[in-house]
Formats: structure tokens, C-alpha cells, sequence
């Protein structure tokens, strides 16, 4: 009696909510909405062949890996990383060397950063271990920091303030991808494609739980048997890892890239883009992102105050969001899966037997 | 929409004739695009006033790069996409241009940098010029009043470390050594970066060396504090740039420290010529501080680039590539011709500092 | 002394409080039952002023002072030992009650309440070099209560003061309870332990689901049937 | 040479301690990371500029540039700040909201002063000592003695007086302070006045031994003293200014055996390696987590 | 041997020494209570039982091996888990997806299944949501199930603590002061849901102050005051020991 009344309550608090309406029909379309998104994204090139457009596009595209990518770190895992830009920038110089002195291909050059990424997100993940919250962030600030001054300093392999210049489009079964024949456009939603999923499935598992349970309480989550360590340091791998995908696809998008490419900025846009659209969240990723590059662009007739308007941004969506624009608990059931529902049936008819026997 | 505009670039059908300046507008090294802007909007005015060029009037637009290599990429994008730009009159440093240059020749776009110096720049294309010397000549000419004018044997080089820096110290050094002077070496090279202040340790290890000259390759936002550093621990110090210095800010940003400074120009404001003067001053009415050197080099690329349109009688974008090749220009930084490879040839002015004044050294 | 009228509170969309209408006279020991969520802490909360009132008002000793800032209200004379104690973990046991007594002046009076504080506790004594984070979980809730008393307050307001101490300190507190009233201190207490608190208050009013659903005598609430089979569980 | 670049180092060290105070006194009460602190600090230099130039004289015109800073800090957590504190909001928001604060003041002086370098009137410009090979500026000595006795001003605030009581109390836990009579938000402006205040005097300091001021000043300069900050254990004064004073040193010895081009990541390892022996910093208490 | 057996432990913090030599043993399926007055050490002893603590001296055998001095995780799965006296809850987390880390441990599939989302993954998780909906609907919660844990009553909040000590497969509870906050009823109904526990096999270490809730189901007690103990036994000669009346009971009823 108690129990279903309270059933009851709840159910009539749900029905008010906004976000529930929300989640419930995109729930209940999903099929058809991810076929128009899709089908939208693709032919995008088709109708706006504008390569200045194109090029923001793309860009945004790598910006949104790069939130996905440190969503895992500061989302799932609430480590806050402030070097992150020193990830991309190992991806996208490992990638780029590779190509421009070596001849290495896109695809297997993007592989070698990856694993490259993986050792120094092993490397700063490690000594990371012991420290928390602000210590933690300003560890990660002086690995970005680091990075540069490497690349600035190691003259012989990165050729130093020079940067690498002349980096090569990918090419895919002899054709080259480029903003012009729409190549790189597709590639970059190809990779973004991967890495969502990537990422969806990661946090829809005991992984994505493991990672939550740190973020929310380390100790409780210890007492429950997962293993502290090995779980920061694969978030920081997993986190570098796909920053150094974005990263490398991003130098081929420039063409040149130089220490200067990556600077504290980068890793503090990286994280607004994260905290805006909602961390935790995979779809925040795609609305910060879009703003928070788009927006620079759409902005610069303001000239001088383009940035003044650009804090200001930032000050405002703070303080009336400060969950970020799309940070919200989902509001929907917890999605059980036809097997687990059957199971529960079953359950339930024994129990209404055995009560009835 | 979008493809009436593609096409309005060589079509008559536009009111005017669009110039795209491309440099840093904000930030850090704003003072020179925006010089360049000036400069470019007074040449087009003048231009305008005797009716424009092929009958239209010239406008000016202006795009921010922010001296940020990605940013220029996307920047090269935006003015190719424009599809009504005649030229580009820009990007600021070497590392920005030497981004954006390949955008504007694939797109055959003619570019005109007023101050990028390294050697590569030019050879990205045959729609890529500049207006400004390469490096390993004003180099030579840095080394020539080191060694010549002032004497001096043991040199010490300071260097910022950017892109430029680096590669002007490792050529003043190759050409020390070309030269082989008796005597004359390099006793000393330290480089500095951006964001500090504080030169005490580079100077520290180049007096110990005992440098009695100090090239400092930097803008002028090095050489001033450096000289005053340096002034601190070895007053007897002699300090030559480059003609990025020269800037009525060096002046004060140095005050007394930056007495007898030297430096090579290409362009020198307080030149008795009457062409110059009339620039000058028309320059300062107008935006009320003298014209840098850099700020120039722009003025006279603007001129050049629309003498080029004139004789092409046309913005197609190959004829007026093939009229800017053949343009012999009058300007104020003097005779200028293209070479095969889109780079210049120019006459030095020794300069130095007296009494808070820019003056020629003799 | 105080008087709550009609007071409404909501966190977010949750209406927390629904027109409660409550009074404490000088003197008294009041208690406040009710299950748990019932929002006895928020009614608290709301007197404090750490949570805003939507509606209704709040006069303490003939002022308005719904909706004031907390620090005003604590100078105002009321003192409380909040629910889930609340203290500053990294400061020492003597700091904690140093901030108690933020709103007194008085040097003399200050050593004076340490003194009450460490005879009623010891085990403060004993430890007051110690963080109070560090403390034991009983530990900690006595370091509530004596730093609740260290300003002096008129009006003593203890959620749930008994909540982890051991029996012998449970029955310690509702003595001083007792004895600082009779000091003239007037208390506003919320105990899970209906039975004991019951027997040392004047008055009593039980809260469900955000309203008064009863009020009078604290003796004549003790024996009411209803009461003793939801709160006091005897069948 | 080495004992001249120890001591050049230490005047550095100084002035990131001077820094590195604002940031341990707004994180010891908010454990926010101010990272609007360095464009502060940019401000306070750029608004002793601008009054110094309007023939105040410079005395006056520092200290008046003192107060607006100040102030400057008092508006920033009034305005941008406090509104997030009311709604309890998570506490990267209020760093994100730094972050666009350091951008508006960053870009504004930008628009106002332009981003060029500027000539900054020399400070105690009362020439220098030798003692030994040791070359010494009045400078330098007035940088420390200033620093110094800033510093132990701020102990004395933080641990002797009730005001410093209440910034403790509400660092550990704003809402019983409240209810312990304290006025938090007061007491977190008052803060921000003093991390605005510290911030202009070294803004003053620092602009005054380099004659040199422009609106990015703060950006590296601000990061390294972050580094300070932490390296001594953020929180704590006298961790500011021993972290100070080694992230300077060290970055002096580093500019001279290893290069100036190694300078500015210097601060940061160094900062790593003490962290990684000790995870709270030299001076940090470490959090209580008792379960 | 017992159990669960600890020989001497001891724990100082600086000067204090917070646990001193205290002996107790726990045999397959008992409830044992500690109880003593605050400060005592009972918290203390839990945090090194489970790892959270090393422990200066004295040693803990659990099912035949020693596990002090064990990481936490480690100790968990050698099957010893616990609630926490502050509640401490994955507040972010709805209550079905709390119990759930809890199976963490109890989980096999590896990274490389969850991203390829293998048969394995498949049948596991369902398993493993299959449990932790079994475990609510044991203990009341399962109308709760897509609640936030932040969104719960304090009671609830208790019980959910359980559940999820329960999900991690554990067969040794300790249960540091479950009862605080609640009213008698509510305690009344939580005493008859540790004994169902027991019941189902689980032996339960209780830390309490409710004496109504000790006295009424403990197998057997230990008394620890100062950190040492001082009494062991069942509840009915606790009730009456003249040691624990003055140390700790006072002058209260014990409902015994
Ligand atoms: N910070 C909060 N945010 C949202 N809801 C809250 C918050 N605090 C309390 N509530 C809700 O308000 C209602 C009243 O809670 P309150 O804490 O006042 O109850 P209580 O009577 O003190 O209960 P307890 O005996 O558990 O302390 C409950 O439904 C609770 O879930
Ligand atoms: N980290 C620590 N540093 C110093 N002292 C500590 C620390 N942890 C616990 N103590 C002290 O050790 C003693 C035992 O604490 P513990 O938490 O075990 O008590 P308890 O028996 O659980 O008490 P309660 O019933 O009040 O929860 C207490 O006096 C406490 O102050
Ligand atoms: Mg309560
Ligand atoms: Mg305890």
C-alpha cells in the first residue's frame, strides 16, 4: 500500500518534467531522428560547399573528439585536466612527423600517435595517482606545458619553433582527402562516428560505472572492490588516446603546426567546450562544441571584443547553467534489456504462485 | 548566392575592387596589422580619389589572423571562399605566411607579404611575393654595422625564439662564418622566449663571454629591454637590430638605454627625400604616429598590387599575377622589382638612436 | 518568542514545507516529531535562514525575520546544532567552538563557555588540539552542541542532538537540555528519540509529509495513541 | 655568476610569490582556482600606468591603483562569483567563470591600452650594491623587503585575528559559518580585496624592476606563480612564498645551465617532483577524509 | 579457528592510541554487535578490518588467510563489506545502477567485450541488473529503483548502503551505526531485515547505539571502551555487567 502510493507520487512528479517530454520522445524516435541527423550530416557538404564552412565544420568535428575525449577524464572520472592540450599536441606531432619525414600514411601514422598518446597518458597517469582535485589539475597544466617546451626545444626531431610544416592530406585508395573534394569532411565524420560510440559503449558498461563511482566518491567506490588505480590510469589513456586522434586529424587540417599550436588555451577551450554543453554527457559535447567554435568565427566583425564577448559567454552560461547547457540527469527509466524484463516476469509470476499457493 | 559570388571575382559586374589585409588585427602583435590596414586604407584612398583603379573604387578589407598560424588557415579559407578578392596584402610573420601562402596558391590568389622574411616563403609559388628583403640580406647588413661601423669583433647574439628568430641566428652565424673576417667571431648565442621579462640570465652568460656587440634578433619589445638589462651590467654594450625595431615604440619603451642603437632599414621616416616626407606626414595626420618601416613596405605592396590590376585591365586572377611579375614600382621604399621568385632587392639605411631620435648613421 | 505562520518552503519543484504555523514561547522546551523526510530539518533550515521561505513569516522576539541572512539571524540570539553536525573538519576541536562564539565580543564570556563546553564534554577537553574531522562520529555531534552554546543564544534550536551518541551521553544531553532551560535558554528540538524527548519538553508538535498534524501538550501527544504506534513504536 | 643568478632568481621567486599569494588566498577560502588572478594582476600594473600619467605622482598613484584593484576583485565576486555560490553550483563552473574573467579583463585592457609594450616608471631606482661579485639593484632589495613584510602581514590576518578565523571557517564549511554569525560573503569579498590588492602590488613591483607593462603580463607569469602556489601548498602563505622563491630560483639556474628556452616549463617540473613526493605540497595540510 | 578472527589489533593516531590490542572472533553466520561509548575505537576497528587502516600491530584471519593490511578492494573480495557510519552513496547515480557497482567485482567481462558489446558482455550485465533488482526488491527499494540516491530519505539512503555491500557478493557485513536517524518503528523494521540476512546465510558484524535494536538481535557482544575492550558476551549478561552500565549504558533501558 505504502509502496504503491509513493509509486504513484513519483510517477506525478515525472509527468511534470520538461526533460522528461524531451528524453521520452527522442527515446521513442530514435530510430527515425539518427537516420535524419545522418542523412543531414552527410549531404551538409552537398548543399554548402563553402570551404571556409567546411573547414569550421571539420574543426568543430575535431573539437567535439576532444571534448569526448577529456569528457572520460573530468565527465566520467572528475579528474580536471588542464594540460590536455599537451595530448593533442603528441598526437598531432607524432602523425605529422611520421608523414612528413618518414612518408608514413594517414592511417598508419594516426595509429603510431595513438599508441604514443597511450604511453604518456600511462606516464602522467601514474604519478597523477596520489594527488586529487587541484593538485591533479596543476599537475596535468605543467604536462601540457612540458610538451611544448619539448616540442619548442627538441629542434632535431620536431624542427623546434619551426614547426612541421607541408603536412600531407590523408589519402584513401589513392585519393586524396581535402576540404575541396569534401574528403576531409567525411573522414572527420567518420572518425567522429567511432569515437562516440567508443565512448557511449565505454560508459554504458561496468567501466563507465567504475568511472562514475570514482568521480562520486573514491573511498565508497574502493570499498566496492574496483580497482582505484587502474581505472584512473585507463581513463587518462583512454583520454589521450582520442585527443591524439583529433589531434593528428586536426594537423592535417592546418597543414602546419608549430609548439604554438597548443597552448594552455586549447586545453582550458577544450574544457569550457566540456563544461558548457554538460559534462558527463555525450551530447553536451556536440552543442559546446558548436558554440564555443562557431562562435569565434560568427563574432568577428566585433574585432577587439570578440573575446570580451566570448568571457562574458562563458560567465553567463555559468551562471544560469551551471550544469552545462544540455547537463542533465536523465529523467527516463533506467533502460533494462528484453532478456532482463522476460527474467523479471517470470520473477514476478513465481512470487504471485507462491503467494497464492 | 554563392556561386554568383565565385564567379564576381573576374566578372565586371562589381561596384568595387576588394583588397584583403590579413594580419594580426588583435592581440599580441596587433600594431602591425593594424599599421598594415592603415597604410593599405591611405594608398587606396589616394588611389580612389584619382578615380580607383579600372574605373571602380578600391575597398580594404580587413581579416584578423591574430599572428596565429591556425587561425591564418582558416582566415586563407575565408578570403578564398569571398570569391571577390583582387589580392592579399599580408599575413605578418614568416610561420603565418608560410601557412596561408599554399591556400592562396591553390586557389591562385596573389599574395603579397610586406614583412615575411624567411626564404621559403616565396618559393610556395608563383602567386606568393613579398615586399620585404629576405633574411640572409638584412642579416649581412646587421653584421656590416656590427663589424664595420661600430668595430666590433666579438660578437653576442640574442635571438627571440620564434620561427623568425631562430632562423635569422643560425644565418647570421653561417654568414660570420662565410665572411671570416679576422677576428671577428661569434662569441655567444642565447636565445630567449616570449612571455618573460626577465633577460638577466641570457645576458649574464653573453657578458661573461665577453661580447662586445649584441645582434638581438627581436622586435622591438626585446631589443628595448635587453639593451636596458644589458646597460645595467655593461654600459660599454653596443646593441644592432633589425629593422623590426624600428618603431617610435622602441624609443619608449628604452628611454636612455637604448641610446646608440643601430639598426638596418629598409624605409627611414625622417628621410629628406620629398616623397618620403610628403607620405610621412600625411600618414601621421591621419592616424597620428609615424609610419614603421614594416607598415611601409605594406603601403607600397598595395600600390604595387594595384598598378598591376591597372596594367592587367582586368581582377582576373592569372593576368594580374603575370602584370605584378613585370611591375616596376616607384614607392616609398624605394625602386622595386619582383625577382623570378617573387622576392625583392632593397637599398638598407644604416640607423641609429641620438638624443630619443631616429637618425642615419654615418 | 518565536512564531512561524503559514511558512512554505520548496527545494526546486519539492514543496518541502506547506504552511506550517508553529510557536515557541519564552521558557520552553518544544519538541518537533515526525518520520523521516517529514521536513522537520528544513522547517529548521528555514527559521536559520539557510533555506528560503516561499511564503509566510518568521518573527523571533517580535521581529520579522524571515528571509534574513543566517549570520543576522544567529546575532539575533538563536543558536543552532544543525542536522548532520556541520563542523569544520580541518579546524581544531578549540577553533570549532572559537567560531561558535564568532558573535561574542566578550573575552570573559568566551572563556566561559569553553569551560561549560569542556565540562560537559571531556572528551573535548581532552582533544581539543585534535582536527575535528578526525573525531569520532559521537565525538563530532558533541562538538555540535557545545559550539551551539558557546554564543549564549536565547533560542537553542538541536536537530536531532542525540543522533550517535552512546545512551549514557543521550541521557547527559537531555539533562543539560533541562538545565539550561532552567538557566532561562528556550529550546526548538527535533529527536528521532520521541520517547525522551517527549519527557523533558513542554509542548510538542508532530509533523507528516510537510504540515503540523499535531500539536498540544507534550504528555498529551505522548499518550495519544497514534503517536505512540507511528513514532514511538509501541503497538 | 652563480651566486649573481641565485639572487636574480630569488628577486624573480619574490615576485611569483607575491602572485602566488593571491591565488593561496582565494583558494584558501573558496578552494577555487582564481584564474582571472594573472589579468588582475595585469590591471593593477596598467591602472598605476594610466595614474601615473596623470601626473598623481607616483607614490599616490600606486597606492591609488592598490584600491581599485581591490575593488576590481570585490566586483568580480559580486558579480560573477556570489550568483554561483547562492545556487551551490559545482565548483568548476566558478573556474570556468574565471576563465571568462581573465579573457574580459585581458581583451578590455587590450582594447583600452592596446596590446603593445609599454614604458613603466622605474621603483626605488636608488642605484646598486656589490658586495662581493654580486650585483644588487635597490630594486631588488625594496621587491623583497615589500614582499617580505606583505607576507607576514597576511600570516598575521589569517592566524591571529577573528576576521582570519571566519576566512578558515568558511573555507571548511561556508554554511555553519553562516550559522555561526560569520558573513560569509563579506568575509569572501574581503578576501578577493586582499587577492586584488596583493595582485596590484606586485603589479607595481614587478612593472616597476622590468619597466615594463602590457596586457598579457599576467599569462605566463600567472601560471607559473599558480605553480608556486601549489608547489608550496595552495592555501598557505609562507607556501606561496617558499614555493616563490624556489620556482624563481630554480627557473634562474635552469635559464643559465639549461637555457632561457627552458624557463617557463622549469616551474612545472619542479612542481611535479615535489608533488610526487609530496601530494599536498610542501606546506599543505592534507584534507581530513575520515571514513 | 573462527571465522573471522582478530588477534591484538592496535592503531594509534600520534599520541592516541585509538584501538589497543582488541581481540574478537566472529564464527560463519552469527550476528556480533561492538558497542561503547564514542570515541571508543568501533569505527576505527571497521576501517581496519577493511583495509582502509593499516594496523600497527596484532593481526585479522579471515576464512583461514590473513587480510590486514590488504588493500580495500582486495579485502572486498576475499568477501568482507560495509556501510559507512556518514552515509556515503554514489549520490549521481540512480539507486539500481549504486547496487550495480556494487557487482563490480563479481563481474568478469573484460574492456575489450563492453566495446565490442560481446555475447559475454550481453549475458553478463543482464545478470548482473538482474541481481541488483533482486537485492532492491529484498530490501523494499525496488519502486525506487530509477531514483537518484540523492533523492532518497535518510532511511532509504540506509538501506541502499546495504544492498549494495550486499551486491558485491560479500559474506561478512559490517554495519556501522544502520540505525542512526531512524524512529523506533523504522528500527524495528530494520531489525527484522538483518535478520532475514542472517537468515539467508550472511554474518553480520553491527556497530550500534540503539540498544532497543543490540540487545534485540545480537548472537553475542563486544564492549570496547578506550580502545580496549572490556566486555564480551550475551546480550543479556552485557545488559546487567556493572563495567558497561558505567561506562556506556548508564541509566537507559535496554529493551533486553
Ligand atoms: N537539499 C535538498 N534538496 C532537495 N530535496 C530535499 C533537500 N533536503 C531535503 N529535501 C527533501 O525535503 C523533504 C523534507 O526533508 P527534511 O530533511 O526536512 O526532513 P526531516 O524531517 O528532517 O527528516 P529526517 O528525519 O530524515 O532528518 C524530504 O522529502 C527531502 O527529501
Ligand atoms: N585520523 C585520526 N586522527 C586522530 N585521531 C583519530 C583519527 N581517527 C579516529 N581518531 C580518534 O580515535 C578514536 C576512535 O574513533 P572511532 O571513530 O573509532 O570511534 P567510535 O568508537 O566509532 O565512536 P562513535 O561511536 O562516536 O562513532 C576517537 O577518539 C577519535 O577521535
Ligand atoms: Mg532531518
Ligand atoms: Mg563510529
Amino acid at each position: 500500500m505504502n509502496g504503491k502510493e509513493r509509486k504513484e507520487n513519483k510517477s506525478q512528479s515525472v509527468k511534470k518534467n520538461f526533460v522528461y517530454y524531451i528524453e521520452y520522445n527522442v527515446n521513442l524516435y530514435k530510430v527515425p531522428l539518427a537516420i535524419l541527423c545522418g542523412v543531414l550530416l552527410l549531404v551538409f557538404p552537398k548543399i554548402i560547399s563553402d570551404r571556409y564552412i567546411l573547414t569550421i565544420s571539420v574543426k568543430i568535428g575535431i573539437y567535439i573528439m576532444l571534448a569526448l575525449g577529456l569528457n572520460i577524464l573530468v565527465g566520467y572520472t572528475g579528474l580536471v585536466s588542464l594540460g590536455h592540450a599537451g595530448f593533442v599536441a603528441i598526437g598531432a606531432y607524432t602523425a605529422s612527423l611520421l608523414a612528413t619525414k618518414l612518408g608514413f600514411g594517414f592511417f598508419l601514422s594516426i595509429l603510431v600517435g595513438m599508441v604514443v598518446a597511450a604511453l604518456a597518458g600511462l606516464l602522467l597517469g601514474l604519478p597523477t595517482l596520489r594527488l586529487s582535485g587541484t593538485y591533479l589539475s596543476i599537475v596535468t597544466l605543467g604536462f601540457g606545458e612540458i610538451v611544448k617546451t619539448i616540442a619548442m626545444n627538441w629542434d632535431s626531431v620536431t624542427n623546434g619553433t619551426l614547426g612541421v610544416k607541408n603536412i600531407p592530406s590523408p589519402k584513401l585508395f589513392g585519393i586524396k582527402l581535402t576540404i575541396a573534394n569534401h574528403g576531409l569532411y567525411y573522414l572527420m565524420l567518420a572518425m567522429l562516428l567511432i569515437v562516440t560510440v567508443f565512448c557511449y559503449l565505454v560508459y554504458k558498461s561496468r567501466t563507465g560505472r567504475a568511472f562514475l563511482a570514482i568521480k562520486t566518491d573514491e573511498m565508497a567506490g574502493t570499498m566496492m572492490g574496483i580497482n582505484v588505480t587502474y581505472y584512473k590510469v585507463l581513463a587518462f589513456v583512454l583520454s589521450a588516446v582520442i585527443s591524439a586522434v583529433a589531434g593528428a586529424l586536426y594537423a592535417t587540417l592546418i597543414g602546419y603546426i608549430d609548439p604554438n599550436t597548443f597552448t594552455f588555451d586549447v586545453s582550458t577551450l577544450i574544457l569550457s567546450i566540456v563544461i558548457l554543453g554538460g559534462m558527463g554527457t555525450i551530447r553536451g559535447m556536440f552543442v559546446g562544441a558548436l558554440i564555443l567554435i562557431s562562435f569565434p568565427e560568427v563574432s568577428r566583425s566585433l574585432m577587439d571584443y570578440r573575446f570580451v564577448v566570448y568571457g562574458l559567454i562563458l560567465i553567463l552560461m555559468m551562471r544560469f547553467r551551471p550544469q552545462g547547457l544540455l547537463g542533465w540527469r536523465s529523467q527516463i527509466p533506467y533502460r533494462l534489456s528484453k532478456n532482463v524484463k522476460k527474467q523479471l516476469e517470470i520473477d514476478a509470476n513465481q512470487y504471485q504462485e507462491s503467494s497464492s499457493l | 548566392g554563392n556561386k554568383g559570388k565565385t564567379t564576381s571575382g573576374d566578372s565586371s559586374s562589381a561596384e568595387t575592387i576588394k583588397i584583403a589585409v590579413a594580419g594580426p588585427m588583435t592581440g599580441d602583435n596587433a600594431e602591425y596589422g593594424i599599421g598594415f590596414t592603415n597604410a593599405a586604407k591611405m594608398m587606396a584612398d589616394e588611389w580612389n580619389k584619382k578615380g580607383g583603379v579600372l574605373g571602380k573604387q578600391i575597398k580594404i578589407v580587413q581579416y584578423d589572423d591574430k599572428n596565429s598560424s591556425e587561425e591564418a588557415a582558416t582566415i586563407a579559407q575565408k578570403i578564398v571562399s569571398e570569391g571577390d578578392i583582387a589580392g592579399v596584402i599580408g599575413h605578418f610573420s614568416s610561420g603565418v605566411c608560410l601557412t596561408a601562402a599554399p591556400i592562396y596558391q591553390e586557389n591562385k590568389l596573389v599574395e603579397i607579404s610586406p614583412s615575411a622574411s624567411h626564404p621559403d616563403y616565396s618559393l610556395v609559388g608563383d602567386y606568393i611575393f613579398r615586399n620585404n628583403t629576405v633574411i640572409s640580406a638584412e642579416a649581412a647588413a646587421s653584421i656590416d654595422i656590427a663589424v664595420n661601423d661600430l668595430g666590433k669583433k666579438k660578437i653576442g647574439i640574442i635571438s627571440i625564439k620564434t620561427d623568425w628568430g631562430t632562423n635569422t641566428s643560425k644565418i647570421i652565424k653561417e654568414l660570420v662564418e662565410k665572411l671570416g673576417i679576422d677576428g671577428v667571431s661569434i662569441v655567444a648565442h642565447e636565445e630567449v622566449v616570449e612571455g618573460s621579462d626577465d633577460y638577466s640570465p641570457a645576458i649574464t652568460k653573453l657578458n661573461q663571454a665577453g661580447a662586445d656587440v649584441v645582434i638581438c634578433a627581436g622586435m622591438y619589445n626585446l631589443v628595448a629591454p635587453v639593451a636596458k638589462q644589458y646597460k645595467q651590467i655593461n654600459p660599454d654594450i653596443k646593441v644592432v637590430g633589425f629593422s623590426n625595431s624600428y618603431s617610435q615604440q622602441l624609443i619608449e619603451l628604452g628611454g636612455l638605454a637604448i641610446e646608440g642603437v643601430c639598426f638596418p632599414v629598409i624605409f627611414f621616416s625622417e628621410s629628406k627625400d620629398e616623397k618620403i616626407k610628403n607620405y610621412v606626414s600625411a600618414f601621421e595626420k591621419e592616424f597620428g604616429n609615424k609610419p614603421s618601416a614594416l607598415t611601409s613596405q605594406a603601403y607600397d605592396s598595395v600600390g604595387m598590387l594595384l598598378s598591376a590590376i591597372e596594367k592587367a585591365g582586368s581582377t582576373d586572377k592569372e593576368a594580374v599575377r603575370n602584370a605584378l611579375a613585370e611591375v616596376d614600382y616607384e614607392g616609398v621604399t624605394g625602386q622595386t622589382k619582383f625577382d623570378e621568385n617573387g622576392n625583392v632587392n632593397k637599398q638598407f639605411v644604416k640607423v641609429t638612436i641620438q638624443g630619443g631620435k631616429f637618425v642615419k648613421m654615418n | 518568542m518565536l512564531k512561524v505562520e503559514k511558512l512554505h518552503t520548496y527545494y526546486g519543484n519539492i514543496h518541502a514545507l506547506k504552511g506550517i504555523d508553529l510557536e515557541v514561547n519564552k521558557g520552553e522546551i518544544v519538541s518537533l516529531i515526525g518520520s523521516n523526510g517529514a521536513g522537520k530539518s528544513t522547517l529548521l533550515s528555514t527559521i536559520t535562514g539557510i533555506a528560503k521561505a516561499q511564503s509566510g513569516t518568521i518573527t523571533f522576539k517580535g521581529n520579522n525575520i524571515t528571509n534574513t541572512a543566517p549570520y543576522h539571524i544567529t546575532k539575533t540570539g538563536i543558536s543552532i546544532s544543525p542536522e548532520g553536525r556541520e563542523v569544520f573538519p580541518s579546524l581544531t576541536v578549540e577553533e570549532n567552538l572559537r567560531l561558535g562564539a564568532y558573535i561574542v565580543n566578550d573575552k570573559k564570556k568566551i572563556a566561559e563557555g569553553y569551560e561549560r563546553v569542556y565540562e560537559l564534554f571531556p572528551r573535548l577537553k581532552e582533544r581539543y588540539k585534535q582536527s575535528a574531522g578526525t573525531m569520532s562520529g559521537g565525538e563530532q555531534q558533541m562538538l555540535a552542541i557545545g559550539r551551539a552554546l558557546m554564543s549564549n543564544p536565547e533560542l537553542l534550536l538541536l536537530d536531532e542532538p542525540s543522533l550517535g551518541l552512546a545512551p549514557n551521553i543521550v541521557l547527559q544531553i537531555f539533562d543539560l537540555i533541562k538545565s539550561i532551560n532552567s538557566q532561562g535558554v528556550t529550546t526548538l528540538l527535533i529527536e528521532q528519540n520521541a520517547n525522551m524527548a517527549l519527557s523533558v519538553s513542554n509542548r510538542a508538535y508532530v509533523l507528516e509529509n510537510g504540515v503540523v498534524s499535531m500539536s498540544g501538550d507534550a504528555k498529551e501527544i505522548a499518550a495519544d495513541p497514534r503517536v505512540r504506534k507511528a513514532y514511538l513504536g509501541h503497538a | 655568476m652563480i651566486g649573481q643568478q641565485i639572487f636574480n632568481g630569488l628577486t624573480l621567486g619574490m615576485c611569483y610569490a607575491l602572485l602566488a599569494v593571491g591565488y593561496s588566498l582565494v583558494f584558501g577560502i573558496l578552494r577555487l582556482v582564481n584564474f582571472s588572478h594573472g589579468s588582475i594582476y595585469a590591471f593593477g600594473a596598467h591602472t598605476a600606468l594610466l595614474l601615473v600619467s596623470m601626473n598623481l605622482g607616483i607614490v599616490p598613484a600606486v597606492l591609488l591603483s592598490l584600491v581599485f584593484t581591490g575593488l576590481l576583485g570585490v566586483l568580480i565576486d559580486k558579480t560573477a562569483l556570489e550568483p554561483l555560490r547562492k545556487k551551490n553550483s559545482i565548483p568548476i563552473a566558478s573556474l570556468i567563470t574565471t576563465i571568462g574573467i581573465s579573457n574580459i579583463i585581458q581583451n578590455l585592457l587590450t582594447v583600452f591600452f592596446g596590446s603593445e609594450k609599454k614604458a613603466f616608471p622605474a621603483l626605488f631606482n636608488f642605484g646598486v650594491i656589490s658586495i662581493g661579485n654580486i650585483q644588487i639593484t635597490w630594486t631588488q632589495i625594496c621587491i623583497c623587503i615589500v614582499s617580505l613584510g606583505l607576507m607576514l602581514l597576511l600570516v598575521l590576518v589569517v592566524k591571529k585575528t577573528k576576521i582570519g578565523l571566519a576566512m578558515r571557517g568558511c573555507e571548511q564549511n561556508p554554511k555553519a559559518a553562516n550559522l555561526m554569525g560569520v558573513n560569509v560573503n563579506f568575509v569572501i569579498s574581503f578576501t578577493f580585496f586582499l587577492g586584488g590588492v596583493s595582485a596590484a602590488i606586485a603589479g607595481a613591483l614587478i612593472s616597476g624592476y622590468y619597466q615594463i607593462v602590457y596586457p598579457n603580463m599576467g599569462y605566463m607569469a600567472g601560471l607559473k606563480a599558480f605553480a608556486a602556489a601549489v608547489l608550496g601548498g595552495i592555501g598557505s602563505i609562507p607556501g606561496a612564498l617558499v614555493g616563490g622563491l624556489l620556482v624563481g630560483v630554480s627557473e634562474s639556474m635552469a635559464a643559465t645551465f639549461l637555457g632561457s628556452t627552458y624557463r617557463d616549463c622549469m616551474a612545472f617540473v619542479i612542481l611535479i617532483i615535489v608533488l610526487i613526493v609530496r601530494p599536498n605540497g610542501l606546506f599543505g595540510k592534507k584534507g581530513i577524509t575520515k571514513v | 579457528m573462527a571465522y573471522l578472527q582478530v588477534n591484538g589489533i592496535t592503531k594509534r593516531f600520534g599520541g592516541i592510541v585509538a584501538v589497543d590490542k582488541v581481540s574478537f572472533e566472529v564464527n560463519e553466520g552469527e550476528i556480533v554487535s561492538i558497542i561503547g561509548p564514542n570515541g571508543a575505537g568501533k569505527t576505527t576497528i571497521f576501517n581496519m578490518l577493511t583495509g582502509v587502516y593499516t594496523i600497527d600491530e596484532g593481526e585479522i584471519i579471515f576464512d583461514g588467510c590473513a587480510i590486514h593490511n590488504h588493500k580495500p578492494q582486495e579485502v572486498v573480495k576475499a568477501g568482507i563489506s560495509r556501510t559507512f557510519q556518514n552515509i556515503r552513496l554514489f549520490q549521481d547515480l540512480r539507486v539500481v545502477e549504486n547496487v550495480l557497482v556494487g557487482t563490480h567485482i563479481k563481474t568478469k567481462y573484460s574492456f575489450l567485450d563492453s566495446v565490442l558489446r560481446t555475447r559475454r558482455f550481453r549475458g553478463e550485465e543482464d545478470e548482473k541488473v538482474l541481481t541488483a533488482i533482486r537485492i532492491l526488491k529484498s530490501i523494499g527499494l525496488d519502486d525506487r529503483r530509477d531514483d537518484y540516491a540523492q533523492n532518497l530519505p535518510y532511511g532509504d539512503q540506509r538501506k541502499l548502503e546495504i544492498a549494495r555491500a550486499i551486491a558485491t557478493g560479500a559474506k561478512v557485513l559490517l554495519l556501522d551505526e544502520p540505525a542512526a536517524g531512524m524512529n523506533p518503528q523504522e528500527s524495528a523494521e530494520l531489525l527484522q531485515f538483518i535478520r532475514s540476512l542472517q537468515k539467508q546465510g550472511y554474518t553480520i558484524i553491527l556497530i550500534e547505539h540503539d540498544m532497543s535494536v543490540v540487545m534485540n538481535i545480537s548472537d553475542r557482544i563486544y564492549v570496547i571502551d578506550h580502545g580496549k575492550p572490556i566486555a564480551h558476551g550475551l546480550p543479556k549478561e552485557i545488559a546487567n555487567n556493572e563495567k558497561v552500565i558505567e561506562a556506556y549504558l548508564g541509566g537507559v533501558s535496554t529493551g533486553a
